[in-house]
């Protein structure tokens, strides 16, 4: 009747897991129970949960990233906790906690982290820049988000009934075959990565759609903020690499499930099939997450420096030519697999050609502030920190792609060190830039800027304490996923990374704080004019946060920094008159389907990983009928009247002009 | 196990490719880093010497310089690597001073077994080699993916049951080293360490002779023993029965080891807290 | 607003004031619509590359077990082609007739669509059923996995394309050609001829190619 | 999204799109797709059946023939052609095909030039036994 499912899977034997997780359950359902005792259910459901806003969509993946993030890092303080203990001993964690520990650590990073906080930051703000009401498909994005939570919530559910899978963030076989991996922890794994992907995948379609064929009048190609075009290339990976990563799993999951042979020992399989395979989603993987990281870049530091972005249609190459070589790079995670020297080393080149328009890019963005006027608020804080740190991390990368020296450094702690090098200081970094100089597009108010450039400071300075010991240790002959060590050498060094991961513990308390202070004092940190940076493109042209339709009338562009000539030209033509035409707007209606939907796939992805069967077809029968009935609506877009239009932004730019006459 | 210090001729060659290759990087990386801290402290907003030019936002001139610099850069490090993927290949024969040694790696759950063809003797966790002989490497797997690395002596590479990778290497100076498995395997992996004994040829022949009278026979029964998961075992030489024992696990005449036992399949293991 | 003390100004008196002629604004919803089923259908069509990868590279690998060409009936293949090829066309027709408002030559024309789909799939089953039974199952040997995962992938998409007619022929029927409903037609028919497309990939590379071998 | 935009959009067709055509003239493209892609087909199957052609170029003849089928369907069953309104439609056809042959090529020679470098199994057998 329940498959493989039977008490014994819920540790109650073991009392740190079962108190820690009992009491996260506790949490979450007293929220839940606040939630509904005290009316916000109605409010929730209508505004947030079967919303198909692309705003409110955005603000949601943001959501889902920062709590994972806090799930991740507890990994991470874990890690660096057991390491800095385990000296000829086993410290506190035994080796099938520990393995589950950065396999959990690292898959959660990049798909319910890294992921999602871009997918968010696009999802919020692409739309605007374009200058359009909408995306392309507003309920698949809503699936789309549903499904990436649906991946979160069963990678957490491993945490109470069962296990995760203890095989690193890529399962590679035949450690991750049934033979030597019989539990059901790669099944989480790889039903949360199928599920989650499909949403990753509806995201990029939605996306690329949107920038493709949604511009506003006026919008061309080459009049794209630099944003909107690492969007496009990004989503365009992420339609190109998700399908391998599905189809490559789907083909571990059938070895595991049914007996097939793709990569067993046994049989004929070719376990090197799945390295190749994997690695051809997973280089592109690592570009879709700092492609829009670049972006954000870009318009913070044109921004802040108050210029134009230097060289815009280099950036626009550089973006492109990037999107296209990360396909051809992916053998330089194995080097040391076999290849010949032929194959190796064109594989290495290769991937050192991406350092050259990842460069144009650096100098680009150097060039935007020579001459500029640089405000050194939070995110170019951030943005600077990038520069520097991410010049270091490119450096090592480049450095793992000589393949000699790749054949000393691979699995290192020296590779640890060359990739949290790139994406902390290069996606999350740029996850941070974007997160407070939105932060007043979305939510009407500003973030503290004094604890923020704390948490910066304090990310950096941990940042670099935490990892440039692992860099050392690398060279010193440490390997990665070491649950205990007998070196003494090694010990200094990795005391040292604890600390660092300390400060960054602190700045992530300060960027909690700066959150809780900025909602709190929300009055006072208000934006009233809808462009509390004096921005370039077109999301500062409508007010903070933006009424549901974006823009009353949809904006007109002639040139590059639409919104940015727009101002200069106001400016030299003195004011305005308000005669606007208003017409009705047309707004698709919100939908529980992608809600429905991702509540049949987590019966269903929970079904398979315990071999339920009956629930499996039930959670599949589920899902095809909601999107039956959602085809069947005959409503699906609600009339928003001229009049209504015309109060809304009647409103908005009274507080704007009154802003602005306050200010002289 | 300092990689820049290193002990044979393979390590040290990789060690100066890594070491220059940095270097030319930092040529024109550290002058980056200069000029973005330079340009965001002069061009701050404050400070009323600096010039703001907002519309300056295209030079032709600096484009191709911009295009230029990293170009040549790549251009000259792609050159190392290429030559030095080719001197490199870890399959590529190394010159040495004594005779060449033949020795077959087989990584098991979670220990390494060296088996000596020529010398008819084995040994467990412990990998004893004479100094200045080309070492001849052949290493497959019985279960899982590992790589076999001895840091000091250079270039890594996998193992993997079905297959045979080949690497070639060679030890300069006697000493005893670490080696380790620097691929995850699963539970046992961080205790895969492994002593490397780099001795002078008369006392590799005595240790290989005195192996060889070992009352500890390899063959493919007590092979297949070895081959169960188990953690922490003992520094063990063998005298070898069976020399064709390695191609028969390479080719699969001896099936994969089976992974974990029934009974610990049958308990569902605890997850991360 | 102490950082930007600028004009703000409003975004749309400024309207007009410099003819863009050069984009014209957001697309129609029925291109947008069927542009993003092509890149979905272009998704697809990579993830089928990965197992025709998969098959490339373990074809040989027979473990002992059969190979292709001992395996293989090419008549059933070409009864199968047959069908697809018939449904394209067909299918063909059904677009036309959803343009011409046309509800009975559209539904006859989607019927035949689903007959032709279902022998496909009954003469693709009939063939898994004879392997089966003949020891030559999927966990046979890597090269029988990879078939059955490609072919049969392939059939799991042809068989979502007849329970997706079905639901189409029944949304005409209730609701007559909608504008949505319209847009609809356009994918399924995108992506009833993608189907053909892989399809002839498949049987030139499985078939014909492993026939020879 | 809502249909904001009522002006033409002679710039942009979507993909399947056949334009304005007659009846009449729209049956025809799909028959004679069909002819064609019939004719490819029978050829494809002719080929491995018969003796009349030089074995060895066999399969050179089918992954033409198949490329060529694929073609006929995408002109005469998708509609997708290179006129310019169709550029972004066949642009986003080049980068999957790009990919497809750079997944599906490179996966082949990696896994060729593993193979042969970790030597086949029988290879071993037969040197040593
Ligand atoms: C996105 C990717 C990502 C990120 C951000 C991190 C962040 C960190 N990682 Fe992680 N790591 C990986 C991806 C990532 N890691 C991967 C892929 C692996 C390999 C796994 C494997 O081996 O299989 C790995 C492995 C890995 C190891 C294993 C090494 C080994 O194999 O032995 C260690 C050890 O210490 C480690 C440490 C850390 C630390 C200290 C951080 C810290 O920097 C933690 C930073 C903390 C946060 C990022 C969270 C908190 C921030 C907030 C909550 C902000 C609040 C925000 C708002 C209000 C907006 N990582
Ligand atoms: C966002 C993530 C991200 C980014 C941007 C990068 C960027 C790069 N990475 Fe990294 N990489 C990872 C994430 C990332 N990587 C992860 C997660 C892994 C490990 C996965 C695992 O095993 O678990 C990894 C592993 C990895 C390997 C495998 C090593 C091994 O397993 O042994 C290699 C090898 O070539 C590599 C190379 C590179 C290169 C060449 C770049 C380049 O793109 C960097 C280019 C940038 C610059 C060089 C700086 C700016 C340039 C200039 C200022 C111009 C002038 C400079 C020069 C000419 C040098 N990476
Ligand atoms: Cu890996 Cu052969
Ligand atoms: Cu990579």
């Amino acid at each position: 009747m329940f498959g493989k499912l039977s008490w014994s899977a819920v540790p109650l034997d073991q009392p740190i897991p079962m108190a820690a997780s009992g009491s996260v359950a506790l949490v979450i359902l007293a929220v839940l129970a606040w939630i509904v005792l005290a009316g916000h259910l109605p409010y929730l459901w209508r505004e947030w949960i079967t919303s198909v806003d692309h705003k409110r969509i955005g603000v949601m993946y943001t959501l889902l990233a920062t709590v994972m993030l806090l799930r991740g890092f507890a990994d991470a303080l874990m890690m660096r906790a057991q390491q800095a203990v385990a000296l000829h001993s086993q410290g506190f964690l035994p080796p099938e906690h520990y393995n589950q520990i950065f396999s959990a650590h690292g898959t959660i990073m990049i798909f319910f982290v890294a992921m999602p906080f871009v997918i968010g930051l696009m999802n919020l703000i692409v739309p605007l820049q374009l200058g359009v009401r909408d995306v392309a498909f507003p309920t698949l994005n809503s699936v789309g988000f549903w499904l990436t939570a649906t991946g979160a919530l069963l990678v957490n559910i491993s945490l109470v009934i069962g296990e995760f899978a203890r095989t690193g963030w890529l399962p590679y076989p035949p450690l991750s075959e049934m033979t030597y991996s019989p539990g059901v922890g790669v099944d989480y794994y790889l039903w949360s990565l199928e599920i989650s992907g499909v949403g990753t995948l509806v995201a990029g379609i939605n996306l690329v759609t949107t920038v493709l064929k949604l511009r506003t009048k006026g919008m061309t190609y080459l009049r794209m903020p630099m944003f909107c075009w690492t969007t496009l290339a990004s989503n365009l990976l992420i339609v190109a690499a998700f399908p391998i990563l599905t189809a490559t799993l789907a083909m571990l999951i059938l070895d595991r499930y049914l007996g097939f042979h793709f990569f067993t020992n046994e049989g004929g399989g070719n376990v090197m099939m799945f390295m190749n395979l994997i690695w051809a989603w997973g280089h592109p993987e690592v570009y879709i997450l700092v492609l829009p990281a670049f972006g954000i870049f870009s318009e913070v530091v044109s921004t802040f420096s108050g210029k134009a972005l230097f060289g815009y249609r280099s950036m626009v190459l550089a973006t492109m030519a990037i999107c296209v070589i990360s396909f051809m790079v992916w053998l330089h995670h194995f080097f040391t697999m076999g290849a010949g020297p032929n194959v190796n080393a064109i594989f290495g080149i290769a991937s050192m050609i991406i350092a050259v328009p990842t460069g144009v890019k650096i100098y680009n963005w150097l060039f935007t502030m020579y001459m500029g006027r640089i405000r050194f608020t939070t995110p170019m804080l951030w943005s600077i920190g990038f520069m520097v740190t991410f010049l270091l991390g490119g450096l090592t990368g480049v450095l793992v792609a000589v393949p000699p020296a790749d054949f000393l450094l691979h699995n290192s702690l020296f590779l640890v060190a060359h990739f949290h090098n790139v994406i902390i200081g290069g996606v999350l970094f740029g996850a941070f830039a974007g997160y407070t100089y939105w932060f007043p597009k979305a939510f009407g108010f500003r973030l503290h800027e004094g604890l923020g450039k704390a948490a910066f400071w304090c990310w950096l300075i941990g940042f670099y304490v935490a990892f440039m010991p692992l860099y050392v240790v690398g060279l010193l002959g440490m390997t990665r996923r070491m649950q205990h060590y007998d070196v003494p050498e090694w010990r200094p060094w990795l005391l040292v990374a604890s600390v660092g991961a300390i400060i960054i513990l602190i700045g992530i308390a300060f960027q909690i704080a700066q959150l809780v202070v900025s909602i709190h004092r929300r009055e006072e940190l208000r934006d009233h004019t809808g462009d509390p940076w004096d921005g370039r493109s077109l999301e500062w042209a409508t007010a903070s946060p933006p009424p549901v339709f974006n823009f009353a009338v949809t904006p007109d562009v002639s040139g590059e920094d639409a919104y940015w000539s727009m101002k200069e030209r106001a400016r030299r033509q003195g004011t305005s008159d308000d005669s606007v035409a208003y017409t009705d707007i047309e707004m698709p209606r919100n939908s529980p389907t992608g809600f429905i939907c991702a509540f049949f796939a987590t019966i269903m992805g929970f079904a398979l990983i315990w071999h339920i069967w009956w629930m499996v077809a039930a959670g599949a029968i589920g899902a095809f009928a909601t999107f039956v009935a959602f085809a069947w609506r005959d409503h699906d877009e609600y009339v928003i009247a001229a009049d209504d239009v015309a109060r809304i932004d009647q409103a908005n730019l009274a507080e704007r002009r009154a802003v602005m006459s306050g200010a002289g | 196990m300092n990689i820049f210090d290193p002990q044979g001729p393979v390590a040290a060659a990789e060690r100066t490719i890594l070491v220059d290759s940095v270097a030319i990087m930092l040529a024109i990386v550290l002058p980056t880093i200069a000029a973005i801290l330079g340009f965001a402290w002069w061009y701050r907003a404050s400070n009323r010497r600096a010039q703001y030019q907002p519309d300056w936002a295209y030079s032709g001139r600096l484009e191709l310089v911009v295009w230029a610099i990293p170009t040549l850069t790549i251009i000259l490090l792609g050159g190392v690597a290429w030559i030095g993927a080719h001197q490199l290949d870890p399959a590529r024969p190394v010159e040495g001073t004594g005779p060449p040694l033949r020795i077959q790696v087989v990584s098991l759950d979670w220990k390494w077994l060296f088996i000596y063809p020529d010398q008819r003797v084995a040994s467990l966790n412990a990998l004893t080699v004479p100094v200045g002989s080309p070492l001849q490497f052949e290493l497959t797997s019985s279960s899982v993916m590992n790589a076999f690395f001895i840091p000091q002596l250079g270039s890594m590479i996998y193992t993997m049951n079905g297959m045979v990778t080949r690497l070639q290497l060679r030890a300069d100076n006697e000493g005893t080293y670490q080696g380790l498995s620097s691929h995850f395997s699963g539970d046992g992996f961080p205790g895969m360490m492994f002593d490397v004994h780099v001795v002078s040829q008369l006392s590799f022949t005595d240790w290989a002779s005195k192996a060889a009278g070992s009352n500890q026979a390899l063959n493919a029964e007590s092979y297949g023993k070895l081959a169960r998961q188990s953690i922490g075992d003992a520094k063990v030489t063998y005298r070898l029965d069976d020399p064709l024992l390695f191609q028969a696990v390479a080719t699969q005449h001896i099936p994969a080891a089976p992974g974990p036992s029934p009974d610990q399949q049958a308990q569902v293991s605890p997850r991360s807290p | 607003m102490a950082t930007a003390a600028v004009a703000h100004a409003d975004p749309h008196q400024l309207r007009g004031l410099a003819a863009a002629a050069e984009h014209a604004g957001p697309a129609p919803k029925r291109i947008v619509t069927a542009y993003g089923f092509w890149i979905f259908l272009l998704s697809d069509i990579i993830m089928f590359s990965c197992f025709f990868a998969a098959y490339a590279v373990l074809s040989g690998q027979t473990d002992g077990g059969p190979k292709g060409s001992e395996l293989f009936d090419l008549r059933s293949v070409t009864a199968e082609t047959g069908c697809l090829l018939l449904s394209s066309f067909t299918c063909g027709l059904a677009s036309i007739a959803a343009d011409e408002r046309e509800t009975t030559l559209f539904q006859l024309a989607m019927a035949l669509t689903c007959a032709l789909g279902l022998a496909f799939l009954s003469l693709e089953l009939r063939e898994f059923a004879t392997l089966v039974a003949r020891g030559a199952g999927p966990s046979r040997s890597a090269f029988l996995s990879s078939f059955f995962t490609l072919v049969g992938c392939h059939g799991l998409h042809v068989s979502a394309g007849v329970l997706w007619l079905l639901t189409m022929m029944a949304q005409v029927t209730a609701k007559g050609f909608r504008a949505d409903i319209r847009r609809r037609i356009v994918c399924f028919a995108l992506f009833w001829h993608a189907l053909d497309i892989i399809w002839v990939a498949v049987f030139s590379v499985v078939y014909l190619l492993g026939a020879g071998q | 999204m809502s249909d904001q935009s009522l002006e033409s959009h002679a710039t942009d067709v979507a993909p399947g799109d056949e334009g304005e055509g007659r009846v009449r003239t729209r049956i025809l493209g799909y028959v004679v797709g069909l002819g064609l892609a019939i004719v490819l087909t029978a050829t494809s199957f002719f080929i491995v059946g018969t003796d009349l052609v030089w074995q060895p170029s066999i399969p050179v003849a089918i992954v033409v023939l198949a490329i060529a089928q694929m073609g006929v369907h995408l002109v005469f069953f998708l509609h997708i052609t290179t006129g310019p309104d169709n550029t972004n439609n066949v642009l986003a056809l080049a980068f999957g095909v790009l990919i497809v042959i750079l997944v599906i090529g490179g996966s082949l020679w990696i896994m060729a030039n593993l193979n042969a470098n970790m030597m086949p199994m029988d290879q071993i057998m037969q040197m040593q036994r």
